[in-house]
């Protein structure tokens, strides 16, 4: 860009690998954009250390193999500072080597995840199981029952969550019915609903990801699950989820995460964040927590915040200020890095489906522990 | 006055090798026709791009009066032609009935598949089994029935003989020789007495051109013919 | 007792849209001999078209009636376009309408933006029945899937479509030369396969909801089916749908779900390998 | 005995196809098999080469056993069969066809490193010269016309030196004088292999058979020498009985 | 399905617009057309610019090329058993995926990265699981149809997907990241030239084997065998003997390929073993040419150049674009790109010399020269 024309220095690289094509391709997209609009946004307030930043954007198609691919070219080629993306964890799995070990690259991962990932140089900036559990389930048993059920996808995020949900749920008197996995396109529940029903569930804490969670959540509906005052809880659900279902079929399902739309109307910050992403994009993709977009944003700010303190961009210096770095204002709230976890403190919410929209019913105070590494 | 079926100046050949040469050939309205030649003198070729399964590349095929040189194989079927090929010709997977039906798909004469059962009534007992299990001759005698069923005003019939027991041929050329009294009729015949017995006219093929042609006596008092017929 | 009856319904109805999914798999791999890897594709664009009818605020039935026309039309086209070149070579087929699977799978992925969504049913909630809640929708689509599968026999039995059809793909040379016009008869057949996809998506869009995912993951399921049920005719598929339908529901009533997924497969391999000529030897319609 | 097949029957679905027939044919027999359409001779001739696994029945070949053999081991036994519809490998070139069917029971060893190639190519020329396709080695069998198609077959039937050579009407859709060249390429064979023959032209079958089979209905109706089968009334009672 | 494969091959270049190249001048007095040996000067083409390849590209391209001479190698698996021998594998990904989680359990749970082991211990996982799945589908009274073959692979590919996905100790849905590095004593193969002439060399010596191969005798058995099974079992082959050793040697050259890709992207993952990874490889060869072995290698380099190229310009809708070239070239190339520069009777080939050229050459063990005589 222009202004830049002269400076001193080259820029710095910022690099994002993400799902702009394939199955999850509407989070992908929500992502590359919140980035393009914080670079822009960084840019147009002077850069970082005086530098500009340029943006290098990969898909990673849901593919990993070409992902790894088109990392490569992030990491030798454009020969990017700092990498970020990844929406699965097997993508992040494939990513993390060819960024971290061999790429000797900084690496952040924005999304909610199962935890447990205590890679040197691997920053996650989404929601943790503690941030997604501790409060959230207690309310849960408050205000839907104490007889659990956890359907899974079979893979390794449900798995390790169910693992710390169970725990909470039992510290909380409640009870898990059972637990049990399905291949991640299964899209017939018919004996999952009817061990539901038949065993009087109270909460449903479902993992269950689309495309399999739609046609779930309809037959648990159809077999009057709702009806019968039993409770939907699923911890990925945001806006982009909304409408996998008739509003009627997740009437009362709770969700728990770090921002919800909703936090506009009593949060400026959010009200100005929302409004600056729907006006540069104004199109389908959201800005939503659960696919990554917050994760996004806040880990970006939290590396800018890095640079800043370091007054460099060589990987070690800025890893060193990255590991206590806090950004006061951020959607859904200020945030700030464990020191020496790697992980983000945030503000976390428990929101309520109300006739296709949510309505928070439960906030943290202040900020919540992730409890990794 | 143009003949019914009018060949004139006709090339033709697969891919880019040429097979027939200039051929020309007249057939009448009714009666029959023989044309001979060795193996691979192009009586086959000849037959394929009568019917259109393969393109002429150069001259003129005349039908009824009408060029139908450009044509698909099924409208010149539908406008008359009839036609039992060499090699494959019944319907393998299909049971005879219903290779039998597809023949009369075009018909409209209620009884047709049971007069042609009453020249082959071997096929009458076989009505079930799948046509590609019949015994050669049985097989042959289902090809020739098939295509009678379409009421043809021109029948083309290559080598309808080939492994048919000596009985059946002497049935089969009685039903040709009546036939070529109302419908033309072409055959490509190795029993020389059948062919012969069948045509009024034969036209001799040899290396892809017209050799000899003539009344059917003629052509087998020729003693030119053994040398077109010999390997 | 009523929950065996919720079973059974349960078990049925998902059996039921599995073959509703490969009637038109089915047809198009007997009758024309081609393994169709766009067919998930025509599904989903059945789904999108009753999506799009209720996205412009049209009655969602209205969408259901026009999409197997809509994809139908497409099939006709698409055949003599693209299809017709590759009857020759079945595994080049294969690969052909993969690449075109492709493109339609992608383009509507663009065109939905990646989402899941829904579309509600035309005919809603559940059918009580004391304290047991069926699905009125999915009793609705075990009653069509009857219907239609009566009227595609009726069709292909009573009819002499079903005779040239077969005439056409066993022979195509001797075919025209008993006067049967092959291309149209290929172009037609096509269409009819591809509509009944198109009529499939446009019914299990409001179970499934609506995503560009949506026929792949009935694909290999629906080839599976064929080869158990046997090519070559048409009951032949839609007993092999069925068996694999209530098979891949039913499992999971008894085992752990992971472990059903993958034994219906292996069972189905096996089975192949013993019985090569499928579960209906393929004769006859 | 070199072939001796006893109590064949073999039973498609409700048809008896075969009922009890038997073949003999000794050591360096010109054998003939005839009868009218459908009376089992090509289903006879499959029995023996194991292309049909027969319902009941027996074939032993050189004093073994066969009956449960693959038609792999019986080709490897020593017997060949040229089918009644051409079956040329379509898309091979002539030269390859016969090459292929002349290497077929080279060991492994051999195929991988070649040392038979040089061998092979004479013979293989040979053939393809006495069959009278030599101008065309290298071009696809496809491209041959029907009756150069059954020449062909023929060539590949002889190449892998049978004991036994199985011809079901090799000479379908050739004129009289092709018949007669094709018998004179088959009478030399006569020093180190027996044949059996279908045929429905009898002239052909006279000249060269030194005995005849007749079936009918799948039932051996006659067997003995020419002369003995001319004279037999029941064998000129079908002939001259219509189909 | 009862149509014999015979007749449907018959019908290929004559309906999908190749030309039957019947070269011949007239019926009677047929003689072959002198043919140009295209085939070598393409092998020739790229083995240089393969060699060259890393002193032109960038460092991270060379890494790329690896990547690609890793498929291409997988390419040739695939090409040896449908191109030659007409089996159609469509789960030919199972036996390059097993291979690579076989040497990443290897490298992970017993810390055996030695080059010497990891590679004849994938390449062996590749030939059991070949021989295993081969025997069961190919094997058995009934010749197996193509069709039944290419689902069966197919299906099996796709169950295994599902099992790696399901089955925890090969890390689920995850896969199994962070592989060590393959090692030679101390040294260790990272990404970068070194390992591209590593696996440059072994894709040479491989593609120099399988070529000696079919064109040994024992692929002219192999193309009988693809045109049609049953016949060549009259001949006295043991038919079913020669496609389950084809099978195999498709599933080890797979299983050498999995295990390279393994340790060169450091991770395996479910797809390595199922459907995507099964119908890319098929898209290669056909993209390509099958049946030659070249056009497997070329394939596999332009399908992935290509996609590498498309996703960096055409980063939103580059799938779509991927799907219509490759319709393309389908339908308009249906015997691969190879067909633009290579006649189809030279891809056939012959396995026979003409006399006249027999007689000059005198070459004694170079199988090329024989089958090849200008
Ligand atoms: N598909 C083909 N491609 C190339 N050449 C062919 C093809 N079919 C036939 N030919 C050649 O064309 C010539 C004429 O063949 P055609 O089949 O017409 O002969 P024919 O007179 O019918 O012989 P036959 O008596 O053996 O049936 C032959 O030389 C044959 O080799
Ligand atoms: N697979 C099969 N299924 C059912 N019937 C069969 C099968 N194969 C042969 N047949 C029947 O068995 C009988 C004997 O057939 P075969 O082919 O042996 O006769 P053939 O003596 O060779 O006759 P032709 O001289 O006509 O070739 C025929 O009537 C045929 O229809
Ligand atoms: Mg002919
Ligand atoms: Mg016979």
């Amino acid at each position: 860009p222009a202004p830049w024309a002269n400076a001193a220095e080259a820029p710095i690289k910022v690099g994002i690998a993400t799902d702009l094509t394939g199955p999850i391709a509407y989070a992908g997209n929500a992502d590359a954009n919140v980035a393009k609009m914080v670079i822009k946004e960084i840019n147009a307030a002077g850069g970082l250390l005086g530098r500009p930043l340029e943006l290098y954007i990969e898909d990673t198609a849901s593919n990993e193999s070409v992902a790894v691919g088109n990392v490569r070219k992030l990491i030798q080629r454009d020969k990017v500072d700092m990498v970020l993306g990844g929406i699965t964890s097997s993508m992040r799995n494939a990513i993390k080597d060819p960024i971290v070990a061999r790429g000797k690259t900084l690496y952040i991962y924005p999304q909610l995840y199962e935890g447990k990932e205590c890679t040197p140089y691997l920053f996650c900036t989404g929601p943790t199981p503690a941030q997604q559990c501790d409060e959230f389930i207690p309310w849960l048993i408050k205000n839907g029952g104490k007889k659990f059920a956890l359907p899974s996808a079979n893979y390794v995020w449900p798995h390790t969550l169910n693992v710390y949900a169970r725990k909470v749920i039992e510290a909380n008197g409640g009870e898990v019915v059972f637990e049990e996995y399905y291949p991640l396109d299964q899209v017939d529940f018919s004996a999952t609903v009817n061990r539901i029903i038949s065993n009087k569930v109270d909460v449903v804490f479902n993992t269950v990801i689309p495309p399999g969670v739609g046609p779930f959540f309809k037959q648990l509906y159809e077999a009057g699950f709702l009806k019968n005052g039993g409770r939907l809880a699923c911890v990925y659900y945001d806006e982009n989820t909304l409408n996998i279902n008739q509003a009627a079929e997740i009437e009362g399902l709770a969700s728990c995460l770090d921002y919800f739309k909703v936090l506009t109307k009593e949060n400026p910050f959010d009200a100005k964040i929302q409004a600056a992403y729907e006006k540069d994009f104004p199109g389908n993709f959201l800005f939503a927590a659960g696919s990554a977009a917050t994760g996004t944003y806040r880990g970006l700010k939290l590396w800018e915040a890095a640079v800043k303190e370091a007054g460099k961009v060589d990987r070690d210096s800025v890893a060193a200020a990255l590991d206590h770095a806090k950004i006061a204002e951020g959607p859904g709230g200020p945030a700030e890095m464990v020191p020496g976890k790697r992980h983000c403190k945030m503000k976390m919410y428990t929101a309520v489906a109300k006739a296709g929209s949510y309505e928070i019913v439960g906030r943290s105070n202040g900020l919540v522990d992730p409890k990794e590494c | 006055m143009p003949e019914f079926l009018d060949i004139k100046h006709l090339d033709a050949g697969y891919g880019r090798s040429q097979v027939l040469f200039d051929v020309t050939l007249g057939i009448p309205w009714r009666g029959g026709v023989a044309v001979l030649g060795r193996n691979g003198a192009g009586k086959t070729t000849l037959m394929k791009t009568i019917v259109g399964e393969l393109p002429a590349w150069k001259g003129e095929v005349a039908f009824d009066g009408r060029d139908i040189s450009r044509r698909a194989t099924q409208e010149r079927v539908r406008a008359g032609i009839g036609y039992v090929p060499q090699e494959h010709s019944v319907f393998a997977r299909l049971s005879v009935r219903d290779n039998l039906a597809v023949g009369s798909l075009a018909s409209s004469k209620a009884d047709a598949v049971d007069h042609v059962l009453t020249i082959f009534p071997k096929l009458g007992q076989r009505l079930d089994q799948p046509a590609g299990t019949l015994s050669g001759g049985e097989r042959k005698m289902l090809a020739i029935g098939r295509a009678l069923l379409g009421d043809p005003k021109l029948l083309l019939l290559d080598e309808p003989t080939e492994g048919v027991w000596i009985g059946v041929i002497e049935e089969i050329t009685e039903r040709l020789i009546e036939l070529a009294k109302t419908i033309a009729v072409i055959i490509v015949e190795q029993h020389l007495d059948l062919a012969l017995r069948v045509a009024d006219y034969a036209y001799v093929l040899d290396r892809g051109r017209v050799a000899l042609q003539g009344q059917a006596g003629e052509v087998r008092d020729n003693p030119e013919l053994v040398r077109y017929l010999a390997p | 007792m009523a929950n065996a009856f919720v079973a059974a319904f349960e078990i049925l109805s998902f059996g039921a849209i599995i073959v509703l999914i490969v009637l038109g798999l089915g047809i198009i791999a007997s009758m024309m001999g081609i393994f169709n890897f766009a067919q998930g594709e025509f599904v989903l664009l059945g789904a999108y078209i009753t999506y799009l009818a209720y996205a412009k605020g049209l009655p969602i039935w209205a969408g259901m009636v026009a999409a197997p026309f809509v994809v139908g039309a497409l099939g006709f086209v698409l055949e003599a376009l693209i299809i017709r070149r590759f009857y020759a070579a079945p595994i080049v087929a294969m690969l052909g309408t993969y690449a075109l699977g492709l493109i339609i799978r992608e383009s509507v992925r663009g065109l939905i933006g990646g989402f899941y969504l829904t579309v509600p049913e035309p005919i809603g909630g559940s059918i009580d029945i004391g304290a047991m809640h069926i699905s009125a929708w999915r009793f609705t689509i075990i009653i069509i899937t009857l219907l239609v599968m009566a009227g595609c026999y009726l069709l292909l039995s009573r009819t002499n479509f079903g005779l040239r059809m077969r005439a056409t793909l066993e022979n195509p040379s001797l075919a025209r030369a008993s006067g049967i016009s092959t291309p149209l008869m290929y172009g037609a057949t096509f269409a009819f396969g591809s509509a009944l996809a198109g009529l499939a998506g446009a019914l299990i869009v409001p179970v499934f909801s609506l995503y560009a995912d949506l026929g792949l993951r009935f694909l290999i399921q629906g080839f599976v089916a064929v080869m158990v049920g046997g090519v070559g005719s048409f009951i032949g598929p839609v007993a092999g749908a069925g068996v694999i339908g209530t098979l891949s529901a039913a499992l999971p009533w008894i085992m752990a779900p992971v472990v059903a997924d993958v034994l219906v497969f292996v069972l189905a391999i096996a089975f192949i390998k013993f019985r090569p000529q499928g579960l209906i030897a393929g004769k006859g319609v | 005995m070199l072939l001796e097949a006893a109590g064949i029957t073999k039973i498609f679905g409700k048809l008896t196809a075969l009922d009890g027939a038997a073949l003999t044919v000794g050591a360096n027999e010109f054998h003939g098999l005839i009868g009218p359409n459908g009376s089992g001779k090509s289903t006879l001739m499959k029995c023996i080469a194991g292309a049909e696994v027969p319902t009941t029945g027996k074939v032993s070949f050189v004093n073994t056993d066969i009956t449960a053999f693959t038609p792999t081991e019986r080709a490897r036994a020593g017997m060949s069969l040229k089918f009644q519809i051409t079956s040329v490998l379509p898309s091979l070139t002539l030269y390859d066809n016969i090459l292929l069917a002349l290497q077929a029971q080279s060991s492994l060893i051999d195929l991988l490193f070649s040392r038979t190639r040089d061998a092979l190519h004479e013979q293989v020329m040979t053939m393809l010269t006495q069959f009278r396709l030599a101008d065309r080695a290298f071009e696809p069998a496809a491209a041959l016309s029907h009756g150069q198609q059954q020449w062909l077959e023929i060539a590949m039937a002889l190449a892998g030196k049978p004991k036994l050579l199985l011809l079901d009407e090799p000479t379908g859709g050739m004129s009289l004088e092709e018949r007669r060249v094709t018998g004179e390429l088959l009478q030399p064979i006569k020093q180190h292999c027996s044949l059996v023959i279908v045929e429905h032209d009898l002239d052909f079958i006279r000249d060269i058979c030194d005995r005849l089979t007749v079936l009918d209905q799948g039932k051996v109706l006659a067997s003995g020498t020419v002369s003995e089968i001319q004279a037999n009334k029941a064998v000129q009672e079908i002939y001259l009985r219509r189909a | 399905m009862p149509k014999s494969m015979g007749a449907v091959k018959q019908a290929i270049p004559a309906a999908i617009g190749g030309e039957p190249d019947v070269a011949m001048a007239s019926s009677g007095t047929a003689k072959q057309k002198s043919t140009r040996k295209i085939l070598p000067v393409v092998e020739g083409i790229v083995l240089v610019a393969a060699l060259l390849a890393p002193l032109l590209l960038q460092d991270y391209l060379t890494v790329f090329a690896t990547r690609v001479i890793i498929l291409a190698l997988f390419a040739l698996s695939f090409d040896l058993v449908w191109g030659y021998a007409g089996i159609m594998s469509f789960g030919q990904a199972l036996f390059f995926g097993s291979a690579g989680y076989g040497v990443a359990l290897l490298a992970r749970d017993l810390d055996i990265t030695n080059i010497f082991l990891v590679l004849p211990a994938g390449t062996l996982i590749g030939l059991t699981f070949a021989l295993l799945l081969g025997g069961f589908l190919l094997l058995g009274r009934h010749p197996s149809s193509v069709i039944f073959v290419s689902l069966g692979t197919l299906t099996g590919s796709y169950a295994a997907d599902r099992l790696a996905r399901g089955w925890y100790y090969l890390g689920g849905q995850n896969g199994i990241p962070s592989i060590a590095p393959m090692s030679l004593g101390s040294y260790e193969f990272t990404e970068g030239p070194a390992f591209y002439y590593l696996v440059l060399g072994i894709l040479v010596v491989v593609y120099l084997l399988c070529r000696f191969l079919v064109r040994s005798q024992f692929g002219l058995a192999l193309a009988g065998l693809r045109e049609n099974e049953q016949r060549i079992a009259f001949f006295g082959y043991k038919a079913q003997h020669l496609k389950a050793i084809i099978f195999a040697i498709g599933g080890a050259v797979a299983g050498m390929a999995g295990s390279l890709y393994a340790f060169h992207e450091g991770f395996v993952w479910p797809n390595m073993v199922g459907v995507v990874v099964s119908t890319q490889v098929v898209l290669y060869v056909l993209f390509g040419g099958s049946g030659t072995l070249i056009g497997a290698v070329i394939g596999a380099v332009i399908v992935e150049g290509v996609s590498f190229w498309l996703s960096d310009n055409y980063r939103d809708i580059w799938p779509i674009i991927l799907g219509v070239l490759l319709l393309l070239v389908i339908l308009f190339r249906p015997l691969g790109l190879i067909s633009f520069v290579l006649g189809e009777r030279e891809r056939v080939g012959s396995f026979g010399a003409k006399p006249k050229e027999n007689v000059k050459e005198n070459v004694k063990e170079d199988v090329k020269e024989k089958r090849n005589a200008p």
